[in-house]
Order: structure tokens, then sequence, then C-alpha cells
């Protein structure tokens, strides 16, 4: 099982991106579970939130918060400076963060950490600066755990019309961006 | 309504009238029935609908009769009649003039 | 069934419902219970379904509503969590006296003060004994299927009680998760058309909630008692009808997991049951003889089924996501009580996941070791046993 | 009357009342009257909500119920609530032809449940509410509500040597419900049963939410003799402290027409709960001075809108 959790603020789709992880690995054949933790007034946009995802072979039911997780992903590296957001993360885990650069704080931690600068293609391919579906895209290439092809699935099950569009655009972006890890088929 | 579950307190209609508050009555209006008019405005202020206008046993007038069963003698019908034909009574009082 | 597809909790929820085809349905919004009745409003106002929905100015006129719409002879449904639940208090009281199959969700979530909206049982628990049958589930095909049973359940004329489907706030409404279910004329075959045997009809005027004196008060409180107790047939019955029809089972009163033949038997009810068998799975790897007994439904309390699913056990470690404060968890306190007189096996009562509090594994194992420590040692804590609990509270941030 | 219980199912008088005789009232009670005279004209193809209180509990002894119709009581404060849920249930069974009514004493509809009453007003469901208005919490023993009037000594506002009574004046609910912008709205007195049933009927041929609040003499409450209750309720119409209304939507308002309006010291001598203003006492005459004010202004509100119909000789 791969545990994932995101932090993000209220606003920038981080149950959303769980939301899609959980259903792109069921589009894949693995089972998935998504699930948010609004805490501290989460309900509000621009608070501190955040959002978990598991992927597995078999069902899920832990129902636990995700305090070991394999994967990370920050929507907002201002939050760097706020969560600790590697708390718990696994000692070979890998960090996807928001932005052209990775923050200082993340650097020398011992883990691999990846920089993708969403919001901004986001801004460009959506013409809104939220940062979700591109961080899908760039988490898919990056980790290897999802193909392009259940993520845009996912998207085109979640979206319709023109935000669906956008969003298999901005994942398609993001995807492109990211490095792969060198998995066959990547 | 199935007879075998009880629930709770469904009662059937009207079942209020196999309780007789006549007996709670220390007094009681004693109707003249030549002062009637039969207007029924006892009848429209009786919170208890104890009294009713009805054809007159003496005659072809429709007069007032109180209802014993449900009279509480509270004097309302007495004390709204226009036409002065209602006094209120004790049950002895009202025996006698029966005579 | 329908192929299984990632559905979200609080719509699945919602679709549940849809399908059992309420002719009334009232809504007040409540985190985290709101997006129920959202979508239960976008499903009407998409044309999606032709109940009558009522947008009630609290709870407690919520519960009233479903309440006047089931007496007047439709099937009924209402949500709420947390303070609404406690406000609607009393309307729960009426609901079981005039015995009303109303069906309802409580998304589990703790009371005020301080302010939460993390989740918990207190308050489903506050409401234990109004009258209610009380189902807890632990994902979300179970809270789907429990609906439908419900209201199998509630309307049947042998028992004909309120119903509520109790899940834990967030962990199960804002969760995603792939779940199979039956398809809606599926659950028309399992699910028969509402027959009222209430009912509010100028042509046969009856008169509900007439007040009684200590002539007959008692015995309408005992016709609910064993309202309750046949309940419990029915459940099993249905729960098993739903296993037979559709493949898929939730357990009944109680779904036992590795109980069989341990010695340490957890007890809990809600989502945590899923952490726990996880950890279950890993202590019986390790060699341990634990297994978990999940309390499907609370009212009527299973006891008898959670003795029998255990012959082996020599403790029932009881885990309440609630307290009864002054006493003890209440799941823990009624099995001591059925319990009483027995040498064994005996009951510790555990504390946790209040507030939301995270029960994670780890939290589990604690739990399992703490208890053999108390065995080991001839020790039974009296006291309920506080799980995660940190020794201090900073009282400003 | 040797037995005052017999077979519940006999029926020793032939009568077509909808509220029962029977019921346990006490003698002269205001709001038996008041709901008799609506359920005349109601009938019986109805169905009936109440709260908790005097009515519900004198008409529904166990086994004893007064009511002819089907009737429901579940508790104090959601009597519109469950009306609301009723007319859903029937909007859903497609069932025209039955109204909702629901019943409410002050208590209920001015206190504890006008939170319930202001949303199944503000959402337009299609309920007669009716609020008997005897000015207190009579069920308890005449504690006040926010209907008790100014000046007037109950249980929860003694008068007594530092005190001189209820120190807040009444709330107007019949505003605040007109300001729900409702079809329909109307105040009226047991004194003036005509007028009463006009309202009734009226009200009956309107859709939607609507309202008729009586004005119900309480005899033990207020500390009157029982033969009493219809005059002391026709003087309080008569010295303007109980306008009589009623209000369309769209169109004016009507009022009850009050010629020579008697002093208020005639309806508040009459009257237990008022009578340490009596005192001697120049407070109980500024309170008394008070309250005329308080119907002269009401007095002068109704004749802006007389209806030149009804009187207030009746």
């Amino acid at each position: 099982m791969k545990e994932i959790r995101i932090h993000g603020r209220g606003g920038q789709g981080s149950v959303v991106l769980a939301e899609l992880i959980a259903m792109a690995a069921w589009n894949q054949g693995k089972f998935s579970q998504a699930f948010p933790y609004l805490g501290g007034g989460g309900e509000r946009r621009g608070a501190p939130v955040q959002s978990f995802a598991r992927i597995s072979d078999k069902p899920i039911r832990l129902r636990c918060r995700v305090q070991t997780p394999d994967y990370v992903i920050v929507q907002d590296p201002a939050l760097v400076e706020l969560v600790d957001v590697t708390r718990g993360l696994k000692p070979n885990g890998l960090v996807l963060v928001n932005g052209a650069v990775v923050p200082a704080k993340l650097l020398n931690a011992g883990f691999r950490v990846y920089a993708v600068p969403a919001s901004e293609m986001a801004l460009k391919e959506t013409g809104r600066g939220i940062p979700n579906t591109p961080m899908l895209g760039a988490f898919a290439r990056v980790t290897g755990e999802l193909s392009l092809d259940s993520v845009l699935a996912a998207v085109g099950q979640k979206f319709s019309g023109e935000i669906r569009r956008i969003n298999e655009i901005a994942v398609t972006v993001g995807y492109n961006s990211a490095p792969g890890l060198g998995r066959e088929g990547e | 309504m199935r007879g075998d579950i009880p629930l709770a307190a469904v009662d059937q209609p009207g079942t209020s009238r196999a309780y007789h508050t006549g007996a709670w009555r220390l007094v009681r209006p004693l109707v003249q029935e030549e002062k009637c008019t039969g207007c029924g405005l006892c009848n429209l202020y009786c919170p208890d609908a104890a009294i009713q206008v009805v054809k007159s046993e003496r005659g072809s007038r429709r007069v007032a009769r109180f209802n014993p069963l449900y009279c509480k003698g509270c004097g309302i019908c007495a004390a709204e009649c226009k036409a002065g034909a209602i006094t209120m009574v004790t049950e002895d009082n009202a025996r006698e003039a029966a005579k | 069934m329908r192929p299984a597809r990632v559905m979200y909790g609080s719509h699945a929820v919602a679709e549940a419902v849809a399908a059992c085809r309420p002719g009334v349905i009232a809504t007040y919004q409540i985190s985290p219970q709101t997006h129920i009745v959202e979508r239960l409003t976008y499903l009407r106002a998409s044309g999606q379904l032709n109940s009558e929905i009522v947008r009630a100015e609290s709870e407690h006129s919520a519960f009233s509503v479903a309440l006047g719409a089931s007496l007047a002879g439709v099937r009924a449904y209402t949500a709420s969590a947390s303070q609404g639940v406690l406000l609607a208090t009393e309307v729960f009281y009426t609901m079981a006296g005039m015995r009303l199959p109303v069906v309802m969700t409580i998304t589990n979530r703790t009371v005020s003060t301080p302010l939460s909206i993390q989740p918990d049982h207190q308050d489903s628990m506050a409401i234990r004994d109004a009258g209610l049958i009380q189902f807890y589930v632990e994902s979300l095909e179970e809270a789907y299927a429990t609906h439908i049973q419900a209201f199998r359940v509630a309307e049947d004329p042998d028992v004909l009680l309120p119903a509520m489907v109790c899940m834990d706030g967030w962990i199960l409404t804002h969760c995603y998760e792939p779940i199979q279910v039956p398809t809606a004329e599926e659950v028309d075959s399992y699910l028969p058309p509402f027959r009222p045997v209430q009912s509010l009809d100028p042509d046969r005027p009856l008169s509900w909630g007439a007040f009684v004196d200590d002539d007959s008060y008692m015995e309408y409180r005992w016709s609910v008692v064993e309202a309750m107790e046949r309940a419990k047939a029915k459940i099993r019955e249905v729960s098993r009808d739903y296993a037979a029809r559709f493949g898929r089972s939730y357990g009944e009163l109680v779904e036992p997991y590795c109980a069989e033949d341990a010695e340490i038997v957890l007890v809990a009810m809600g989502s945590v049951a899923g952490t726990m068998k996880e950890t279950v799975d890993a202590l019986i790897a390790r060699g341990r003889k634990v297994g978990l007994v999940r309390i499907r439904c609370f009212r009527p309390f299973p006891w008898e089924d959670i003795v029998s699913s255990a012959p082996r056990a020599k403790v029932f470690a009881v885990l309440d996501r609630s307290v009864s404060l002054g006493g003890q968890g209440q799941i823990a306190a009624d099995l001591r009580g059925y319990l009483h007189g027995q040498k064994s096996p005996a009951v510790i009562g555990f504390i946790g996941g209040i507030g939301g509090r995270d029960i994670s594994p780890k939290a589990v194992e604690d739990m399992v070791a703490l208890t053999e420590r108390f065995l080991d040692e001839g020790k039974i804590p009296p006291a309920p046993v506080p799980l995660g609990l940190k020794t201090e509270v900073s009282s400003n941030g | 009357m040797a037995d005052t219980k017999v077979d519940p199912r006999s029926r020793d008088v032939r009568d077509d009342e909808i509220l029962a005789p029977g019921h346990r009232a006490c003698p002269g009670c205001g709001t038996a009257i008041a709901i008799r005279t609506v359920m005349r004209v109601v009938g019986r193809r109805v169905i009936v909500v109440t709260a908790t209180g005097c009515l519900e509990t004198f008409t529904s002894p166990h086994g004893y119920s007064a009511w002819e119709v089907p009737w429901v009581h579940s508790l104090f404060e959601n009597a519109p609530a469950v009306a609301s849920g009723v007319a859903a249930a029937l909007r859903y069974l497609g069932r025209t032809g039955v109204p909702v009514v629901a019943i409410g004493g002050d208590g209920s509809s001015f206190d504890i449940g006008f939170g319930a009453l202001s949303g199944m007003l503000e959402r337009g469901d299609d309920v007669l509410y009716v609020c008997y208005d005897n000015e207190g919490y009579m069920n308890t023993g005449f504690q006040r509500s926010g209907a008790t009037p100014y000046g007037a000594s109950t249980s929860t506002t003694p008068a007594a040597a530092g005190s001189l009574g209820k120190t807040e004046h009444k709330k107007d609910l019949a505003r605040l419900v007109l300001d729900h912008d409702i079809p329909y709205v109307a105040t009226a007195s047991i004194a003036f049963p005509a007028d009463l049933m006009a309202k009734v009927r009226r009200a009956l041929a309107i859709k939607g939410p609507r309202y008729i609040q009586i004005h119900c003499p309480c005899c033990l409450g207020w500390g009157f003799d029982p033969s009493e209750t219809v005059r002391i309720a026709r003087l309080g119409v008569q010295c303007g402290l109980v306008p009589i209304w009623e209000q369309e939507r769209n169109t004016p308002r009507k009022s009850l027409a009050v010629r020579n309006p008697v002093p208020v010291e005639e309806y508040l001598r009459a009257q237990k709960r008022f009578s340490h203003l009596f005192d001697g006492s120049e407070e109980g005459r500024r309170v008394i001075r008070e309250i005329q004010l308080i119907a002269n202004r009401n007095l002068e509100d109704m004749s802006a809108s007389l209806s030149g119909a009804g009187t207030s000789e009746g």
C-alpha cells in the first residue's frame, strides 16, 4: 500500500486532488481511498488543510489519517514554513512541492524533493491558479504510481465540458514537465 | 392500526363524550323558555357544547336546553343571554323549579 | 449490482436514500452532514428524485417535519450531527413513542464545549435511550447498504421504530472509495413500498400523542422495549437477505472478525473497526490470539451476539468513542452489565478517538498491550482507560 | 351524575361538534370557546396539529379524545414544523382538499415555538396556524409569556412590594407574522364569534401560510368569575387593548370598529392580575395611565383602517 499526504490551503483543490488520485488508481485496477482532514477552521478558504489518499492491491480498511506517508504533495510552498510537511515521511519518501524551486527548508532533508511550478502552469493553461491538476500530472509521472491515461480518465469522470478540457490539459502539462523515475514504460 | 402493537396513545375520535364533565358542576343553567328567543348565542359561547337550541317540549318554539352530561356550570350562557332567559341555580333549586 | 466505482461518502448516502424513494425529506445543514442534504436537494432539482423536500429552520424542526410526514403516511428521511442531534433530542423520543419508522443519518461529530467539528460518538450516544434503532457503519459501501436495510427494519410491522444510521463524520462522509451497490431496481425488489401503519386521515380520524398518566405510560414504554427486542431478529434476517440477494455482507447485529479463536477480543463500532482489522491481522501474524467483534447495531444492544461470536474470549477490550462523564464508556457499561456475575470474560473499557483523536494501528496495538498487562497482573481496571491521551494540553495554541 | 365514566364507545348525546364535549377544560375556558368556534367552521376534512399546552392537555387525555378529526400532538415548540411535514406528505401523495391546521397557545407561538412558526411562514407551507392567546403559560400555572400584557401580575412577574407586575409590553406577534408577507393574517376575539368564523372561512379559502390569533381570556389565570369570560374578552376589545383586524395580501387592512371605547380601567379592574394597580398608589395610577396610552394608540391605529362591517357590539 502507498500512502499520500497532501498539504494545501482551502480553495487549492487538495481534496479534489486526493479524490482524483483515488479515482485514477481505481481506474487502473487498484483499490484506493481518499479523505480530508479539516482542522483549525479548515473549511475556510485559505486555511491550511490536509487530505490523504491510499493506493493498494487489496481493499483498504485503514481509517486513520496518513501518519507515515510514502509521498507528500505540498500545494503551496509557503506552507513549508507553517506546517511540518515531512513529518512521518518514510525514509525513502518523496515530496512534490508546488513552485519554481525547492524551498530551502526541504533541501538536504534526506528525501527526494521535486518542485513543479503548478500554479504557474494552471494559470497559463486554465486561466485559474488552482494547482491541483498540474500537481496530479506531475505526481503520476514522478512516482509512477498512476498512468497518464488513468488520471485523464479520472478527470473525465470528475469534470465535464470546458472544466474537463482545461484540466486535462493541466494534468498533461504537469505530467510532461516532471521527470520520470525511469520505471519501465514511463 | 394493528391491534397487537400499542402505538403511542392513539385514540378513536370524540371519545371524550364518554367522560361526563357534568359531575364538575355546582350550579346549572335554568332556561325560562318563555323568555328564550332561541337565538343560539348561548350555544356559540359555551366552551363545552353543553347548551343547544332544540324544539321545546311544551310547544313548537325552538329554545335553549342545557346538556346535564357536560355542562360544567360556568354560567357564561346566563351572563351572555341578551333576553335574560337563563339563570344559574343549584341542582336542588332546579329540581324545585321543574316541579 | 452496479459496477464498483469510486464514490463520495455523502453522495453515496444521498443515492442510497434516493433509491429508497422517500416521500418527504427534511433538511438542515450542519458539518459534516451538509453534503448529504445538499446532494438530495440537487437530485430533486435535477429531476432524479420526486421526494418533497422541506428546508427546515433548525434540526428540531427538521426532525419534526419528518415526524409529521411519517405520521401523514409517507416514508420520511432526514439527517444531522452533533449539536443538531442534541437540539432535536426530544423529537426522537416522540418519534419512538409514536412508533414512526423515520430513517435518519447521523454523521457522528463530537459536541461542544469546546466547539469541535471532529468525529466521535458522543452525539448519537446522547440519544441512545430515546427508542431509536442505532446502526454504526464501517465503510461507505456498508453505509449505502445500511440505509436501505434500516428502512426495511424500521418499517417492519413487528418493529415500527425510527432508525438512525451513524457514520463517522469526515472519515466516512468525506471519504472517496470504490464501492459496489445495488441498482435502483434491485433496491425496489429488496425494500417494499412504504405501507404506513399510522395515518392522519379524515376518513379514519385518530388522535395521536394523547397524554397519559401512570395507568398506561409504562405499558407504552414497555411496548418499545419489546419492539427493540423483536428488532434484533429482524436485523439479522434483513442483513442475511441483503447478503443473499446482493452477495455483499457487513455482518448482522455484529460483525465478528477472527473472533472465533481469540482470547483478547476487541469490541468497537464505526470506522475504527477497519483499522482494528488491519491490526488484528498483524498481531495474529505475530502469534497473538486477538480478534474483533464490531458492533453494527448498538440499539438494540446485541450482547448475545457479542458473547457468542467470541467463545474463547478471556477479555473484551472495548473501545468507546464517547464517554458518559462521571461514568464510563457506554458500550463497556452495557457489556459489563450483561456479563455481570460471570467470572470470564472480563471487560476493560478504553476511551479513545474523542473529538477526532486519530486511532492508528499503533494505538490499537497499545490497547492490546495494555489489555495483556492488565490480564497478567490480574487487575482489571474498573474505571475507563484513556487511549492516546496527552499528559498536557496547552491552554493557548 | 353518579358516574363520570361510561363505555367510551357510547354516544349519549347526538351532536355534530368537531371539538366534542367531555373535554377537561376549566369551566368558563376561553380557549375551548375559541377552538370550538374555529373547528365548527373548519369541519371534518382536515388534519389538526396541536402544540403542547392547555388545549392539548384538556382535549387528549388518553381514551377520551375530544377530537373528531385526525389530530396529532408532538411537542411544545414544533407544531408548525410537524404541520409542515404533514403538508409536505399530502403534497407528495397528491392529496388535495384536506387543509392542515396547526394550533398553539401564546407560550408555544410567541416564545418557545417562535422559530418554528417563523420557519413555517417563511417557507410558505400550506398551513393555517391558529394561536389561542390567553396571555401566559396557563397550563403550568400562569407564568408570564411574551404575550402577557404590561402591568399584569403573573406567577413569574408577581406584584409585590417592589414590583408592579410585568414590566415589558406584549409582543405584537400578529405584526411580526405580517412581516413574513404571508397571504392572510388576522386577530380575533372569542367575544365576536361571527367575526372569528368569517375569518376562519376566509383563511381556509386561501393557499399558503395563514395566521389567526384569537384573544382567549383565562378565568383561572387572570382572576375573574368563569361566567365573565366573554364579557372580559369583549371589554378587552372595547377598551382598545385587543385590536381586532385582518389583512389579506395586497388589500388594505380592515379593523373592527370600536365605537365609544371604554376606559382601560374597566377592563383592568375586572381581573385579579391587575388588582395591584388599584391599591391607590401613584405607581399604580401611573401604570394604568400607560396602559391607557397603549389602548389609545391601538384605537387610533384601528380607526385608520375601519372595516365598517363589524363593530365592537358584535
